[in-house]
């Protein structure tokens, strides 16, 4: 364990949003098993107010853990010297490799947490709580991975020992590691630049003809096509754009980019990659949901929205991140 | 005559299956046209003001139905009450409800806050408002350093802030001498012939025996039951 | 447009109860000065730690004895200086001097005669027996400065005096504030030294990547060495200062969960005034999430202007005043304490860490009392 | 309308001044590092200094860096702390630096 000021505020603040998140949940159960919505009764008004309470909570939970995510990279970064060979975040991260699993629940919670406020947000549009079951049941899901969250997180830091030897970003995204990630950097990089700007312009292609016809499966389309860009931006990321930023032909460090002297260029990176994913990925989510007659208008209307934030988010991304590929003076020749 | 507003049968009941239980309406039908005065009277205790918060949407009556405007609206969830409330009523109290300490322009422009309108806007409005009450000289001014029939009139200025249809007044004369009382049934009057709808709660026969008032509803234990006048 | 008149009417409703609020927010200014302070402090001395120890040697040896530190034979010291790659071995001379005179512990270092003039030091170094250049603390301590001497009682308890040749200036203080530096022979002879033995050896290593190698072959060649790389050391002082700092924060953490506990104190009991202003308001068109808002950016404002006014008075704290309230947690019983002037290395890190650590308990004890206002029934406001 | 504007004023004044600071601060980075910077690394070059002067009160707080292994725990092993400042300095982990002391065997074996 490490008694570090960063670790203590992630630890702290993530177990108090469990706690929280534990008590909207058994609210959250109690709402359904006591729903009665043609009762009026004194308890289904109190129920009723109770929703405002859970989401309320939920709303305070995400925003945290949007700021951990970032926190919890800073922090990783910021420990890094404790090890010996660690350069960056990555090597932190590999001193005790549970701490990938803590990021990628971060991560998980983002957009389970994120969708569950477009689905509130929906439901209270309705007049007759169409969804009250789906969403309360959800409730109790986040909070599990808001709680593995915790455990990874905890078992991350308290497994810290300062004194073993990490490969850093170097030699793990060096080609000749094994693992995801070394495969990810030893992609070459020519296909991998192909994929990446062929799935951006199916994915655009895709939503754009969604916003003409309102067949079912397109929706399903844009909304696999927009996960499967996630996983493809990524491993494009780590494979060239970062070399590109980084003007340096071996240094495939994801994080990096958050820091100053690449001008923080990672924050309008993942913040328009994350929330254009997220956006491609409503219409599918909630093209069921159109059965519910109290809820179609809502979704067709909020649909073109999701939809044009979408391209235009993936849109932006791709150009920041294609800046420095197309206008940058750093050359692949010869990698 | 059209009605505006509608209860079928509604029965409201405070602290069900518990001692202390008390049936404030029950089974009370009435229906009110656009454009009428209608005066609840009894005493106090026979569910005046637990009608008036029911076509108020304030509350959720125990059963039957309330229709404004043609819309069920017992069964709303709160937030759609909020919403028919923020654009249907106007409400005056019956001891001012003004929130002390704030000028007289932020009181009338409070319900328009969480609604999407531009401040000038509003200001605008409520400057009319205000000086057709005749009290826009002291706009700024802390509403507690105001007299009684001052006070009233900033709380009528913000019940019509919002362009309400319907003005609801609960013991609208109980802290005002006669005089402020018929300076309030003058405006009330106005506010009438303007087409806006009004139902008044009072035991103040100054009220009811005005020469405006052409509806009177007798409320005792909860029952309802009419007297036309002529 | 909405969001910012639900601002104005919080602040309004903050300034109506101004003494309640301003008193929250000046003990939550306070909590969060003080654990700014901490995090400042330590990490100002961390990043002074990290640059300076950049230039200390690549390696030192230790010879380890019964598990304890033992003065190491100089045949060690020629046969590490033949090892491929290590720059050169030298022998380093060094121990402790406590003063009864003025109860605290100095550091002796024995140098040979080969340093030039240090722009830190006032005067000259030691050039010939007899002289020492002392740190200003000591200097301090014993009311002595350049030209004067300086009395050491020597292992038989026998008083040697030493002129002083030189003072460290004071910006040197937070590494030269304890020390006092007098010529090998003096050294050995004041200790009463065996020959042919020295404290300990540092190892000058050319290739930075070969320090590990290096250090693995002194362990293979001496056994009953320690060697210790630079890098360790530059990675201990980082533990040191971050586990200090961290139990810092733990213990005024105390002050933080007070202040939450007060906050939502002040949040549950709100005045039947206030209930009746929120009902009111619910009763007049505004949603129960209208006044979550409310009651939302009331805790921004609460907790935006205290972090700000706290930042700042804990900048001003540290980096001015060179933290009054803390040193002596910090100094424990040490009798010299530098008197150093802190370097305001600080980065947004730093108050990241701190909004996170301050904002988010004071968020989680406004949840729920903000929910229970926001529930007043707007019927409430008809009936008195 | 203006309370908003008041308090978005005042927060930005005091980012001001808080952005002043950490400029100032910055500064006073800037201009130590080149001016006292060098001088004190010459110190640290010179004197082979390995430790800060910050705790004198005991061997261990003085040079935790140099310290023996049991230093902390010289009187007997389970002895209650009782520098203060040895209450917030971590002493050595015995165990994971004979482990240190083992990976080290290994470096060398690769």
């Amino acid at each position: 364990m490490m008694l570090h000021p960063g670790i203590l505020a992630l630890v702290v603040g993530s177990c108090i949003v469990f706690v929280m998140m534990l008590a909207a949940s058994w609210q959250g159960l109690r709402i359904i098993a006591g729903w009665d919505f043609d009762s009026s009764s004194e308890k289904q008004l109190i129920l009723e107010r109770k929703t405002y309470l859970i989401s309320s909570i939920i709303k305070y939970a995400l925003g945290f853990e949007i700021i951990s995510s970032l926190l919890f990279i800073y922090t990783v970064d910021d420990i890094h010297a404790m090890f010996v060979g660690a350069m960056c975040a990555t090597g932190s991260l590999n001193a005790n490799p549970v701490g990938w699993y803590a990021l990628y629940l971060k991560i998980a919670v983002f957009f389970t947490a994120s969708l569950w406020i477009m689905l509130n947000n929906l439901d209270q549009k309705a007049e007759d709580f169409p969804l009250i079951r789906p969403k309360y049941t959800a409730l109790v899901f986040i909070s599990v991975l808001i709680g593995l969250d915790l455990f990874f997180q905890m078992s991350y830091f308290l497994g810290l020992n300062p004194e073993v030897i990490t490969s850093c970003c170097g030699s793990l995204f060096s080609d000749t590691s094994s693992g995801i990630a070394g495969d990810l950097s030893s992609l070459s990089i020519k296909p991998m630049m192909a994929l990446f700007y062929f799935t951006s312009v199916i994915f655009i292609a895709a939503a754009l003809s969604c916003l003409k016809s309102s067949a079912a499966f397109l929706r399903y389309t844009v909304s696999t096509l927009s996960i499967a860009f996630f996983f493809v931006s990524i491993a494009s990321i780590i494979s060239f754009i970062s070399l590109y930023i980084y003007e340096m032909p071996t240094h495939h460090c994801p994080f990096d980019i958050f820091q100053g002297h690449y001008r923080f260029i990672g924050y309008p990176v993942y913040i328009s990659l994350f929330c254009g994913v997220f956006f491609g990925m409503l219409p599918g989510f909630f093209q069921p949901l159109k059965r519910i007659v109290s809820l179609r208008d809502t979704i067709m209307r909020a649909e073109k929205r999701w939809l044009v934030l979408s391209i235009l988010l993936i849109l932006f991304f791709v150009i920041i991140s294609s800046w420095p590929v197309v206008f940058g003076d750093f050359t692949m020749q010869g990698y | 005559m059209d009605s505006l507003i509608r209860t079928e049968n509604v029965t409201k009941i405070y602290n069900p299956r518990k001692p202390d239980e008390i049936k404030a309406l029950d089974d009370a039908s009435l229906s009110i046209g656009k454009g009428e005065v209608v005066v609840l009277k009894g005493p106090s205790g026979s569910g005046k003001t637990t009608l008036l918060s029911l076509l108020g949407c304030m509350g959720r009556p125990t059963s039957g139905r309330i229709m404004v405007d043609g819309k069920d609206v017992a069964k709303l969830p709160e937030r759609f009450l909020t919403l028919i409330r923020r654009k249907t009523f106007g409400f005056i109290f019956q001891q001012f409800n003004l929130i002390r300490n704030v000028s007289v322009l932020e009181n009338v422009l409070l319900p328009l806050y969480p609604v999407e309108t531009s401040f000038p806007d509003m200001q605008s409005r409520a400057e009319k408002i205000l000086s057709d009450l005749n009290i826009n000289n002291k706009m700024h001014m802390k509403v507690n350093r105001l007299s009684g029939g001052e006070q009233q009139r900033v709380a009528i200025a913000r019940a019509l802030i919002n362009e309400p249809d319907i003005i609801i007044a609960d013991e609208p004369t109980a802290h005002l001498d006669s005089k402020l009382s018929s300076d309030l049934l003058r405006i009330l009057e106005t506010l009438n012939s303007s087409g806006k709808t009004i139902v008044i709660a009072t035991h103040d026969p100054f009220v009811y025996d005005h020469h405006f008032v052409k509806r009177i509803v007798e409320m005792k234990d909860g029952h309802i039951r009419e007297i036309k006048l002529t | 447009m909405r969001h910012l008149k639900i601002l104005e009417y919080a602040l309004s409703s903050l300034f109506r109860r101004k003494y309640r609020n301003l008193s929250i927010v000046a003990v939550y200014a306070l909590t969060i000065g003080i654990l700014a302070s901490i995090l400042f402090l330590t990490h100002s001395l961390k990043t002074e730690a990290t640059y300076l120890l950049h230039d200390a040697p690549e390696l030192i040896v230790q010879k380890i004895s019964a598990g304890r530190h033992d003065l190491i034979p100089s045949e060690y010291t020629e046969k590490i200086s033949t090892i491929p790659g290590v720059g050169s071995a030298e022998p380093r001379y060094w121990g402790y001097y406590y003063d009864s005179l003025t109860h605290s512990n100095y550091t002796l270092i024995g140098i040979d005669d080969t340093i030039p003039g240090l722009s830190l030091l006032e005067g000259k170094m030691p050039s010939v027996s007899g002289e020492c250049a002392v740190g200003a603390g000591v200097g301090h301590a014993r009311i002595a400065g350049t030209g004067d001497t300086i009395t050491l009682f020597n292992s038989k308890d026998t008083p040697v005096v030493f002129h002083i040749a030189g003072v460290f200036r004071s910006e040197s203080n937070i590494l030269t504030n304890d020390l006092i530096v007098m010529g090998e022979k003096d050294f050995l002879h004041f200790f009463e030294l065996p020959a042919g033995r020295s404290t300990d050896i540092t190892v000058s290593v050319n290739n930075p990547n070969e320090i590990a190698t290096i250090a693995g072959k002194i362990k293979k060649l001496y056994p009953d060495t320690r060697p210790i790389t630079k890098s360790e050391i530059i990675r201990t002082y980082d533990a040191v200062f971050n586990w200090r700092s961290g139990m810092m924060l733990t213990i005024f953490s105390s002050a933080l969960i007070a202040f939450c506990i007060l906050a939502w104190d002040k949040a549950t009991g709100i005045s039947a005034e206030e209930k009746h202003e929120i009902g009111i308001l619910k009763a007049i068109g505004w949603d129960t999430a209208d006044i979550l808002e409310l009651k939302f950016w009331e805790g921004i404002v609460i907790s935006l202007t205290s972090l700000l006014v706290g930042l700042i008075a804990a900048f001003i704290h540290v980096f001015f005043l060179n933290a009054p309230i803390l040193t002596p947690v910090i100094k424990g019983w040490s009798v010299l304490f530098p008197d150093f002037r802190l370097t305001p290395y600080i980065d947004i890190y730093q108050i990241f860490v701190l909004a996170f650590l301050t904002v988010t308990p004071y968020v989680a004890s406004t949840i729920i009392p903000s929910w229970k206002t926001a529930i007043t029934d707007p019927e409430n406001v008809m009936r008195n | 309308m203006v309370k908003h504007k008041i308090f978005l004023s005042f927060s930005l004044l005091e980012i001001i001044v808080l952005s002043i600071l950490f400029l100032y601060g910055h500064a006073t980075v800037t201009a130590r590092s080149k001016n006292e910077m060098p001088s004190k690394k010459e110190l640290v070059r010179y004197l082979k200094l390995t430790d800060l002067s910050l705790w004198t009160e005991a061997r261990y707080t003085r040079h935790p860096s140099q310290a023996d292994i049991f230093t902390p725990f010289q009187d007997f092993p389970s002895s209650p702390e009782h520098f203060p400042a040895g209450s917030i300095i971590a002493p050595e982990n015995i165990i994971s630096s004979t482990k240190k002391q083992a990976g080290r065997f290994q470096g060398q074996a690769l």
